[in-house]
């Protein structure tokens, strides 16, 4: 059908963006790691910081992040890429910092690193991606899982005596002074999607404007692990763990907020 | 001030000194956590580093003050931390992530009593973590052990040369003898900050190059085992550059004492002793622990009775020279561990029953 | 045939074949190819680009950015308008 | 080479370290090589504060002494502790404000001086470290008072500056106790 | 199942084997953080723990794993934990302190490709990690390196027994290759929980008993040595009692191969392969790395005209065959690193390569 | 006087407790850890649990806490005290188990160790010293350093570019579920301390109904590297630092409460 | 010592690894020692996934293989990897279906078997994974058949016993696709 | 002399004299002693036993446990109070 049409008569809508490389991700199918990807790669664009913005990847199933964003990048240690991009950051304060951490790298091994940087007030932006498990190392219990889910670590499901409560990464660092920005958002539909992208171009815009550190909570997708097609995943998504992690504006430099999305 | 001879000198603890020659020698970004013997280290970072347009952060702890280095190195600059044994110990898994981005950085290791908290009394039972740790894998630091205030504060500046010389991390050993202890330091002038402008450095614009990615991720163990052949080259190298040692006492000596740091200090003084004694001995004092002076003592070791390692632990260099020596003479060790200091008197008795022994034979 | 007002280009080999966009698009213009790509998914694949109303549900929610959505410079009045 | 040391020990809050510091300073003035080395308790106060001052006309070697030989001690128990290793020859100078009564061991020269009485006197209590280096100085002149009394201002911390007075007073107030002539 | 010869075999990967092998060893609690190659350890025990009345934690990281270690450990239990080099290179401070309590535990290392993230390939590059690490000051872990999933089974269940006998960490060293390879497996009966009555437990009530208090800060050096040549003095024994290694080949060898863990698994059939050569070697596989057969080794090196170390690594356990060598005989190494394999293939001809350049001589 | 007076003819009001060994304390005059541990002393007495405690000292100026505290205790590395308890707990669910760390050891290196002991809502007690600084080691920054404050790495006074942000320790962990007992509680006056020790009473008590996890901030002097007098310093502590740090209580399982003092 | 390897690669979710541990476990049941041995990528999905199986009458030695004598490759990919490392005189079973047109190097013996096909046709395309083993087991007979087919109910996760029955099916198709005879 | 109904004892070689304990007194009960204790404090020390009100301000202030406080027995009605 293509051949039959000129393309000179069309103009584009949307097109891919310029911050994302030609590489494949290696996301499994329905996973919304790479949804977030693109929104990250849309913000820079609309910015036009691309070429000055460096990514800081962690460890989790998004390890690869350096290879997708078309920016500078450097690899952290899992836990430890608030602290990575503090060093980058002091060393290049005109560097679009961000961090792309997992809830097992943020909230479980990490979780010192990312509530100092927040009381640092360093500019940088990080982007958590909250799944309720390890995806990378198939499928333990992660801070965040919620309670009675199971998980490779939590056989029986998760409960007070096996596992503990589940961990609420905004609502703690809410009370963190440094926090010029602070939202959680899902990615469950059109719509949610577009207002989670203008939570992550606020978040940027933050940095931008040395408000502070700034943080966006996505509510993702890991039809693997959660043993569910993505639909069942959406919907457990927007039915159960929304429950537990209530979507919100939690700080706004420009006027605090407790917004719903 | 002025001594008598004429030289401007400074009365200075070793801490005072290493902090200011590494901002001679362009350190420009510390990140740190206090720890003792060595809070003076970061002390003087957070007061003098701003003079110079340099950064001071107090990381949450020695892990994230490894991985700030990381991001700081990966931006180009050459940064410091500083800390004494358990806080090097949290440093490993930084350390060997240093070594995987191919990022080059300064550490300063004032190494106390262990091991666990231990105390803060003088020890050297941190060889092996420095010359055979940096956690996993096969890499390790380039380690050098000054032995007074001076050299420490020489090898503080020269470090980030041979950091960025070979892309490694550089450790300075020291102990809580060289961290505390005052004597006068002829000061370097402080040079130029370092220049940010490395071929691997992130951030400052992709304007005429490729985007650039740090990255200690290897898949592909072929490619994996590239970043190692690299490495292991540039070890190779400075293998060949940059063994430091040095010798005092006896040219016909009869016996090789082998010690650095402060215990060398206190070996130098028990040689001059033992040779009002009749003791011919010489002491080859490491410099470079990593890369260690094997063919220096091996020379030795064809032409002594004895070579005599004396150490502040158990027993760790020791195999150093054993590996040096490979059974060409025997290797004696003495050494104390958990911070009771060495004296020279020690020394000397240490090194009278040696040679009495020997002589028996 | 008529040419189209909006026009969607996927990209097949980066395509998982994971149907969100299928399922977010209110007017069926996709469905999955029963081909396989290289990596042994079936790729989104546009049935009835006519119907599109260039609203970019299916845009948004690609995870794999793998559709590209073009609009006829002719086409005057019709915008790509946000769903929901 | 002439090689000298002094070790000197006391109650943490005693000034110890800073008297050694002192010495060292007037030691480098005195254009000898000299190394200066504290060991305390790592409890912020009431441990034990001990420093060893060694100097030199070459390199000083060994910045450690195990048999010291001369010592200033000032509270019972450094007197206990330390003055047992004192070398062979040894002078050791002794606060008898906290120390009454000290052994007198073989072959060990001991002078006992009145420290925070001497001090008091001088100005001020917290002074009794320099009544004890004048003192030593009196008997082992390892370098000059003059050195020494200079070495006190480059030495102190600024805040402390206005306190040198008294502090010089008391370095000469032990000075003479000990038998030292201060009409420079 | 039942095989052929009628013994009850169970086909299990290394991972769960080696669970299993300290469920019946009498682990009952285990503080661990998922890492891959050995994720199915802490899953193995998440599930099957709670069967025996035991207690899985998850920890926060690799740090809190080993702290929760030494807490349980203090409480008279022995504690286990396992992960992978970078978490290893985490544990180290804790390690350290672990010998300055005087505390036993059992830590397994299935090794990975690094430095850095590195890779899940099977290496055998944290051997100075293993044997000189274990942080800051004297101290070292026991280490054994299985070869066998059964070995590992094994080994798992003794380190219980020989952590609490020498109040030392005790570390299994395996791979990628031993994690996740699958073979048949005796299962060794769940023995007993081990009894938390041990002389320095706390909790449990004072009742008849002095309060005990589990330390290792030791502010007098002396008072510090003490615990140092204590816990040498428990080495020194493990020295005497524990060494174990397997010898395998030609009983008049010209060439002594060594080779530990996987890397001995593929020198085995090497060796086989070169003796259908005409090539007269022997494999000694050192089981105990710490303590290290030194003396075994010298014993051939008397008789061989050649060593051969072979490892997944750019060479670290050759340093331990040196040491013991001691120049007796040439020492060679071959080795790869971050996770090539070595096949038996590759290993051949470099056998035969060796045989070759010495006949020559 | 003493000697005139016939001491079978009075009962004791006050006697130093039990729970003390007669190990005299290190710390300096004025400095109200002391004080600290006289109350946790008192509260194990009157609990009659000494026999079946197990303290866990931690790094900082109260690192002989071992000494003082007459019951088993275990010393634990910088800021893993949290792990420390959990471990001995797990084994010994009999015992009652508190550490006591400074504001260094808990909230700097030691911050996700005790959150995540919180989240795991374990069964333990946690005595927290806020004193504003590293005491140990000489004065340097806290992450409780106030904005301003000196320190001898922050010397010239803590602010967002040199140091950050004063962190919050009850007010982060006031969103973590699995906390039983949560209050902060001052030391500068009779009535104050009573106050306190009421709080470590009932912290002590969700331990022992296994409650979950429980902690007292005590807003704490250090005379020496505030370079004050104790007065100075307990006018600084009602003044200044309350300000930052109100007393309160954040949590108790009895019935929720942000109960002022 | 009688010693066999076989080598298995594929796209990771073919089920290269579960088609080694069954014939693994059919090993084991046969009275052989064996070794399992995987190697993949870290992403979970996608990447490749091979394993290696050595059985021997004694000890297996080296589970790790460099030049294999039996590989059973699922993919254009794998075929590509690992056909060149197959040792003189080896024997290849190939899925055509999704590698149509391999080499044939000289010394390899090559057998082709349309597996997803096959799989399909026997029930479910996932199955062709035992296609190919099947194949092998009729080309290279390592182990009974039998014993490969109670193994299959072995090795099964418990939630996907039901799928027994096809994939035995499967095995046997594939077995006789190669020539086998399965009139036991 | 009148025996006192509350007693205080003061571990003068515990006692730091933070004075701690003299300035919360509301009675003017203590003071600093001029001697010394081994440690070299001058300890705090009862100056006015006698109007002392066994309102136990000390002893609740005091960071070092040093005091102990008694009571006449005989002197009913006295109860120790809580001061504030
Ligand atoms: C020090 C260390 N410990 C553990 C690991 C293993 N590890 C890799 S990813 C991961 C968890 C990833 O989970 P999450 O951050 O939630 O990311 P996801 O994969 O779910 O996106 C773990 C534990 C590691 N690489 N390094
Ligand atoms: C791993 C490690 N890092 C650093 C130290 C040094 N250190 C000892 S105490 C301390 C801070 C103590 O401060 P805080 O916890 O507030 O206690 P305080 O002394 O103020 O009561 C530090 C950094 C250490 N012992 N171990
Ligand atoms: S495992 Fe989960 S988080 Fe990871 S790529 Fe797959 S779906 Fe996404
Ligand atoms: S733009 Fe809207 S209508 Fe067009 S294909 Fe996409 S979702 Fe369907
Ligand atoms: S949403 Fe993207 S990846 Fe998914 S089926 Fe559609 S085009 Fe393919
Ligand atoms: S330094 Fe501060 S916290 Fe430490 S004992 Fe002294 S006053 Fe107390
Ligand atoms: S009990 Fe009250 S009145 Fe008596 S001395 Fe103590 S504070 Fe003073
Ligand atoms: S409060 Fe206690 S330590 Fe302070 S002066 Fe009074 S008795 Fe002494
Ligand atoms: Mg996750
Ligand atoms: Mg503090």
């Amino acid at each position: 059908m293509l051949d039959d049409l000129d393309l000179t008569e069309y103009e584009p809508v949307y097109t891919r963006p310029e911050s994302f490389t030609d590489t494949i991700m290696r996301y499994c199918p329905g996973c919304t790691h790479g949804l977030a990807h693109r929104l990250v790669a849309e913000v820079l664009d609309e910015l036009g910081v691309r070429e000055r913005t460096v990514c800081i990847a962690s460890v989790g199933c998004s390890v690869y992040t350096y290879e997708y964003f078309n920016c500078d990048c450097v690899q952290a240690a899992h836990g430890r890429a608030p602290a990575v991009a503090t060093g980058v950051k002091r060393v290049r304060p005109d560097s679009v910092v961000f961090t792309y951490q997992g809830d097992g790298d943020l909230a479980s091994i990490g979780l010192a690193e990312v509530v100092h940087a927040a009381a640092r007030a360093e500019n940088i932006t990080v982007i958590f991606v909250n799944n309720a498990v390890f995806g990378m190392t198939q499928g333990q219990m992660a801070p965040t899982t919620l309670p009675g889910q199971v998980t490779t670590t939590t056989p029986r499901g998760r409960s007070r005596e096996e596992g503990g409560y589940t961990l609420r990464v905004c609502e703690l660092l809410s009370q963190v002074e440094g926090v010029a920005y602070l939202a959680r958002r899902v990615l469950t539909s059109p719509g949610r999607v577009r207002a989670a992208k203008n939570a992550l171009r606020l978040a940027f815009e933050a940095q931008l404007e040395g408000a502070g550190f700034s943080l966006v909570e996505l509510l993702s997708a890991c039809p693997t692990w959660w043993h569910m097609t993505w639909r069942e995943a959406f919907d457990w998504i927007d039915q159960t763990m929304t429950r537990y992690f209530p979507p919100g504006e939690f700080v706004n430099w420009r006027g605090c907020g407790q917004a719903k999305e | 001030m002025e001594d008598r001879s004429g030289a401007t000198r400074k009365l200075m603890s070793g801490n005072e000194a290493c902090a200011e020659g590494a901002i001679a020698g362009g350190c420009r970004f510390f990140f740190g956590y206090p720890i003792t013997p060595q809070n003076a280290i970061p002390e003087y970072m957070a007061e003098h580093l701003p003079e110079v347009g340099g950064v001071y952060v107090q990381a949450e702890s020695e892990v994230a003050a490894t991985y700030m280095m990381l991001g700081a190195a990966a931006a180009g600059t050459i940064p410091m931390t500083s800390s004494s044994s358990p806080g090097i110990s949290l440093m490993q898994e930084g350390l060997s992530y240093m070594l995987g981005c191919e990022l080059p950085c300064v550490v300063v290791n004032m190494v106390r009593g262990g091991p666990g908290l231990g105390n803060i009394a003088p020890s050297q039972s941190d060889y092996w973590l420095a010359t055979r740790g940096a956690g996993h894998g096969d890499g390790r630091c380039l380690t050098f052990a000054p032995y007074s205030v001076q050299e420490l504060h020489d090898w503080s500046a020269e470090a980030f040369q041979v950091a960025a010389r070979y892309r490694l991390p550089v450790m300075i050993l020291g102990d809580a003898v060289l961290a505390q202890m005052m004597e006068p330091v002829r000061l370097r002038p402080r040079g130029e900050a370092m220049s940010l402008d490395r071929e691997w450095a992130v951030g400052g614009g992709l304007k005429g190059r490729e985007r650039r990615i740090v990255n200690s991720l290897w898949v592909v163990p072929e490619v994996m085992e590239q970043v190692n052949l690299r490495m292991k080259a540039r070890f190779d190298q400075a293998e060949a550059e940059m063994v430091r040692f040095e010798e005092v006492g006896d040219e016909e000596p009869e016996m090789l004492v082998v010690a650095y740091g402060s215990m060398a200090r206190v070996a130098e003084t028990a040689i001059g002793w033992a040779a009002d004694e009749g003791i011919r001995a010489r002491l080859l004092r490491p410099i470079s622990l990593v890369p260690f002076p094997y063919a220096a003592i091996r020379v030795w070791a064809e032409r002594v009775r004895l070579v005599l390692v004396l150490e502040l632990s158990l027993g760790q260099m020791v195999e150093d020279v054993r590996l040096a020596v490979e059974g060409r003479c025997p290797v004696e060790f003495y050494g104390r561990a958990g911070g009771p200091l060495i004296t020279p008197e020690d020394t000397l008795s240490v090194i009278l029953s040696m040679a009495g022994v020997r002589r028996m034979l | 045939m008529n040419k189209p007002d909006f026009l969607l280009l996927i990209d097949e080999e980066r395509c998982k074949g994971c149907e969100l966009c299928i399922e977010f698009c209110p007017k069926g213009v996709l469905a999955l190819a029963s081909s396989f790509n290289r990596f042994g998914h079936h790729p989104a694949m546009v049935v009835r680009q006519e119907d599109c109303s260039g609203c970019q549900a299916c845009v948004t929610m690609c995870p794999d950015a793998c559709i590209e959505l073009y609009r006829r410079k002719s086409c005057v009045g019709k915008t790509a308008a946000a769903p929901e | 080479m002439n090689r000298q040391d002094v070790f000197l020990a006391g109650l943490g809050g005693q000034g110890v370290l800073l008297a050694g510091q002192i010495l060292a300073q007037a030691a480098l003035r005195s254009g000898l090589e000299v190394s200066w080395f504290p060991a305390y308790s790592p409890e912020v106060r009431g441990g034990e504060a001990t420093c060893t001052v060694v100097m030199a006309d070459g390199p000083v070697g060994s910045p450690i002494v195990g048999r010291p030989r001369a010592l200033v001690l000032m509270d019972a128990g450094s007197v206990e502790r330390h003055l047992p290793r004192a070398a062979e020859g040894a002078i050791a100078v002794i606060n008898s404000s906290l120390a009454p009564d000290p052994p007198r061991p073989d072959g060990v020269r001991v002078i006992t001086v009145p420290a925070n009485e001497l001090a008091q006197a001088a100005g001020s209590e917290r002074s009794a470290n320099l009544v004890m280096l004048g003192a030593l100085l009196a008997v082992r002149p390892v370098v000059a008072l003059s050195e020494v009394e200079a070495a006190v201002l480059d030495a102190l911390p600024a805040h402390r500056r206005s306190s040198a007075g008294v502090n010089i007073e008391a370095l000469r107030a032990g000075y003479r106790a000990a038998g030292g002539d201060v009409s420079v």
